[in-house]
């Protein structure tokens, strides 16, 4: 068994800054890399040692897999976490680190390779047992092949992309109509995408739930999945908030979903954490959806409710150690939720919103944890994705969590940026989320309600009076330095007030 | 000081004068408000208005003071004249579509001189590894469009015209 | 059953901020009262309402109980919180509440105003059956007296005041020439503190620690106890940092003295949370030392791993709830220990350090909570105690806990002022404090320990020099604007390079 | 640039190179650091010392540049003479005996012209809810004692010279 001294940390922002503190908690050397945009971010302060890679377009820096692996071996690092994103899921990453004799904190490329093609993940899911979503194992060869299988299957239908995800090369298709020139769009989008057109066909879940198991895999076959996450609050296919336990499933569920999660990964011969994604269709049936070969977003909610910290469980994994505790031993308690929150205008249509944060306070207090990649003096760089601080409550209960989280919330002050914070007060009073009771339409029916008009029109106004005042005050001080005639000063205010 | 604001089509005015250090008296119709207020930041405000406490965030412009209070937005307007034609949805004939994020063309989705309605596509815009439609405000014809993809462009940027 | 509506909370700082946030997950109204050195504080600005209290004398403002009074019927307030400190110990306080019918969050005034009295309590505790230190169970009387009685108890002894605590009126005596004049000195201190020059004689423990129970009681006699709490970190009678479970007594102490904090508590009729503090000698035998009748500045280390809000819990008993659980349903889990950062340079002597907040950045993760009082541009008052934040670290084992606290410190950055967080990573390095080995001894002890060199003396002088040179910059430029020609400004480096 | 420090009585002289944005390179006895410095405040500063990263506090006075990483302070001083004058006990014989804290005066425990020893009490100081006594930093003779009991004191006053 390893015990590893250095740990290079191939990644940026809040998951940096995340893996860092296990590290340090660990008694490891945490080893950060960071772009120029980045010299000033928070996982280069808290990091021991840290290495530029460079001008700040992610395949100059964090995706430059030869930079990076030069670094580890200068620095002497003897393993590598890719944290989500950038290499996190790519084979050719994980395969260079084999090569150089660098261990990466994940599974081995072999799996890796295989779980990012689709069709071939689902055909070895199915042998396995697993339960996958009605439609083809193979990529659609042609079109006459295109409409037997999709009448073999029924509409509505989805077309997806065989060589990847994210949404690229996916369509919904509703009728017989659209078939062909949706096959056509997905096919092209796939190329543009992943250099492969191939596409194949999946039965549309209606109403769905996007319910996902955590496991974790120790190198000799002993795996133990850490209950679900409950992620169908999505927008554009991007999860925003999270939940555990999922206010849907039974405890029977949960149960069955684990077990056969746990096979999955056996199946595939998977190491390390890993996190095996369902639909869940309204009667409750669910289906393989895919596997995330890596530590996920919202993995916080899981250590929330366990008590297990998931880095560190990766980390030991790597370094040869069994699992130290049993599937007996997994006992969560009480409830967790994550909000991302994200560097985008939610008045705007969440256009992003990069920029220099000009003042930060974070809360606190009991059952609240911050998981965030933000200093206040930091530019938020346009170069990399929004999100910039994961809040997460516990409770007792799914109601103490909601409560706390609303709170804490209110308490967050991040200025200088636009953040979805606002956004997120509005679930969190709607009150089909307070009945748990939502799937991943949820969203899209939210943002069409209007929101419930208020009594504080006044207080808006008043400050609006305040903020003018205040700008007023500000204009002409700047104009006429105190040194001047009060008399002047007070024309120019007179001249100002019959502009207002 | 004598100030008017016009909020959801209602007009306020309101008389605010400014006391010892941050504190105003403000009167509205008779009622009058006693008011804290200190400044987090330039836009952040702690105001506590008779003993209320709120935490504001007010960006302001030429012709408006938008005014963020928990999940809801106000848009606080300094002059009648707009926020009744806004009432009446009568819109300058000739408009810009600025952007208010720096960003990248990833598509142009239309051509000069090309009719558009309500809430098309005219271009994306890729910031932060999220595409971005910008759709057009209202119906008209697209004039001006000088950007291509793989441009760059800065935040205020004025992307097109709507005649 | 009352169920209340709005709470004012008659305190300021981390634990106004700590009430505010159980309100608000209640849905309960908060109302804050504030001096004018706290107007922009952070428990003003997380309240509902905020109502001034006038100068900053603490006579003026927290302990004007009058004033306080006013402002609760004039907000309609139904309940008051006291905190600790100020009025949360004060029986003319809660007497004037009652008379008012504002409900007192704590115990009635009977039982507040007996705990105050350290001889009459002794005797209360004795005929319960509760374990005192041996000595007097009422004031001496004169001098003769004296002497008898600290012969039949033996040296060495203290010397405390009947009628309060604090260390104010306390003497050590380790041998009987010292008796008389330790009497005299503290007896007019004792006068001087407390209006009242009665002292009586205990007992000095040796090498003793100080563990405290937290105890719950609802209005329908119903107590349990949530398990003890280490207390022996202390420097000048202050703790600095606790934990629970104690690494010092096992589970047969630990239930004993939790079954003897309830009996002791039943026995004076005390109501809501309340702690009850035992001096425990070497051989873990445990003495009763007082009661504390109010929330504790260290409860949030108990709500780490029972999961229980405290707070939340005394409104409940407050409104008249009974209490949601049973003894066997406490079920505490991990490790938690607190450290409370003060504003004090721990390189000089521990002065005190108010004064502005200039730049703040507070930890997070996984198994960290923050309960702090300040903001960043606020400034910290010289009129209050100099509790800035308890950094609260939770682990399944002591180990985790401890390796957590300590990288959570080294986040942790106050800048403006001076602050003990360099003080606590000494402590937490410390051999004996990671063996668990220490008593109320330990600091005195460390702060005559030499600190280890290392091998960062370069790092330091680089700094220096960085500094030295920023400094130049800052003042070349702002004697030269950038206008004046290149030349000047260069010469004016060279003069002062040569001076430095 | 050339700059010369003691600390523990050991002389250190660097040369520092500025170069691009806040990139410096550091030369001591023919060894060569490459340093980003970011200041966080004016007294707080972000170092990357060969890759090494450090978060340090370095306030300055006259005669010092005291440095404080982790848990340490490196009192790292301007001059050779205090440094060495230091290393051999020799203080000036007058000395002024300042305090860093505002408070108020609680009591004085001798009077002028006393003569005390190092260590003692001369003065309690309260702030903060805590008591403070003021000792003498060596043995000598206490003149120029002005305050009373119930003053209040800024940060710097001189509170008493030793003789």
């Amino acid at each position: 068994m390893k015990k590893f001294k250095k740990i290079l940390i191939a990644n940026r922002g809040e998951i940096a800054v995340r893996i860092i503190r296990t590290c340090r908690e660990m008694g490891l050397i945490p080893v950060a890399v960071y772009s120029e945009v980045d010299s000033q971010a928070l996982h280069v302060r808290l990091a021991e040692e840290a290495y530029p890679l460079g001008e700040a377009a992610p395949a100059a820096s964090y995706l430059n897999i030869e930079k990076i692996i030069t670094i580890a071996k200068k620095c002497q690092a003897e393993a590598i976490h890719p944290g989500y994103g950038f290499l996190a899921e790519n084979h050719h990453f994980v395969r260079r680190c084999e090569e150089e004799g660098i261990i990466f904190i994940g599974p081995p490329s072999g799996p890796m390779e295989l779980l990012g093609l689709k069709t071939i993940s689902r055909q070895k899911m199915k042998e396995a047992g697993v339960p996958i979503i009605p439609g083809t194992l193979e990529p659609i060869k042609n079109e006459k092949e295109l409409i037997e299988q999709a009448e073999a299957i029924g509409f509505p239908l989805l077309l997806k992309a065989s060589a990847g995800g994210g949404g690229k090369g996916l369509r919904l298709v509703r009728q017989k109509e659209e078939l062909l020139s949706a096959f056509r769009l997905a096919a092209s989008e796939a190329q543009a995408s992943f250099g492969d057109p191939s596409v194949y066909l999946e039965k549309y879940i209606d109403e769905p739930h996007h319910i996902e198991i955590q496991i974790l895999v120790d190198n000799y076959g002993q795996a133990v999945y850490l209950g679900e996450r409950e992620c169908s609050m999505q927008r554009r296919y991007q999860k925003i908030l999270e939940e555990t336990p999922s206010p849907f499933i039974d405890d029977n569920i949960r149960r069955r979903m684990g077990e056969i999660a746990v096979a999955a990964a056996r199946s595939i011969g998977y190491r390390n954490a890993g996190t095996v994604e369902f639909i869940v269709d309204k009667n409750k049936n669910f289906y393989f959806l895919e596997v995330n070969a890596r530590l996920q977003v919202e993995h916080p909610i899981t250590e929330m409710v366990t008590g297990i910290d998931l880095v560190r469980a990766q980390i030991e994994i790597a370094q040869g150690n069994p699992l130290p505790f049993t599937q007996e031993q997994i006992k969560p308690q009480g409830h967790a939720i994550e909000c991302r929150i994200m560097a985008e205008d939610p008045f705007q249509n969440f256009l992003p919103s990069p920029g220099k944060i000009l003042y930060l306070h974070r809360p606190g207090g009991p059952g609240i944890r911050d998981d965030s990649g933000i200093v206040e003096g930091y530019v938020v760089p346009i170069e990399y994705d929004a999100l910039l601080s994961k809040l997460i409550a516990w409770g007792r209960t799914r109601d103490e969590a909601i409560l706390r989280l609303r709170r804490a919330l209110r308490e967050y002050q991040i200025y200088g940026i636009k953040t979805t914070i606002p956004f997120f007060l509005r679930i969190l009073d709607h009150p089909d989320f307070l009945a748990g009771n939502y799937n991943t339409h949820f969203l899209e029916r939210l943002e069409k309600e209007p929101l419930v008009a208020t009594d504080e029109d006044l207080v808006a106004v008043i400050a609006a009076a305040v903020k003018a005042y205040h700008d007023l005050k500000k204009e002409t001080s700047a104009v006429w330095p105190t040194k001047s005639h009060p008399w002047k000063l007070m024309g120019r205010i007179e001249l100002l007030r019959s502009r207002l | 000081m004598k100030l008017s604001f016009w909020l959801n089509g209602k007009q306020y005015n309101l008389n605010l004068e400014p006391q010892v250090k941050n504190i105003f008296v403000i009167n509205y119709e008779g009622k009058i408000f006693e008011v804290v207020a200190t400044f987090i930041t330039e836009e952040e405000i702690l105001l506590i208005i008779n003993n209320r406490v709120y935490n504001v965030l007010v960006q302001s412009n030429s012709t408006a003071h938008n005014v963020i209070i928990g999940e809801r937005k106000y848009q606080v307007e300094k002059r009648a004249s707009l926020a009744s034609a806004r009432e009446q949805k009568i819109i300058s004939k000739k408009s810009e579509v600025k952007i208010t994020m720096p960003g990248k063309v990833v598509a142009v989705q239309v051509e000069n001189g090309a009719q558009v309605k309500e809430g098309q596509a005219v271009l994306i815009l890729e910031a932060m590894k999220m595409q971005n439609e910008i759709k057009a405000p209202r119906d008209g014809r697209v004039a001006n469009l000088k950007v291509k993809p793989g441009d760059t462009v800065e935040a205020g940027t004025v992307l097109f015209t709507l005649d």
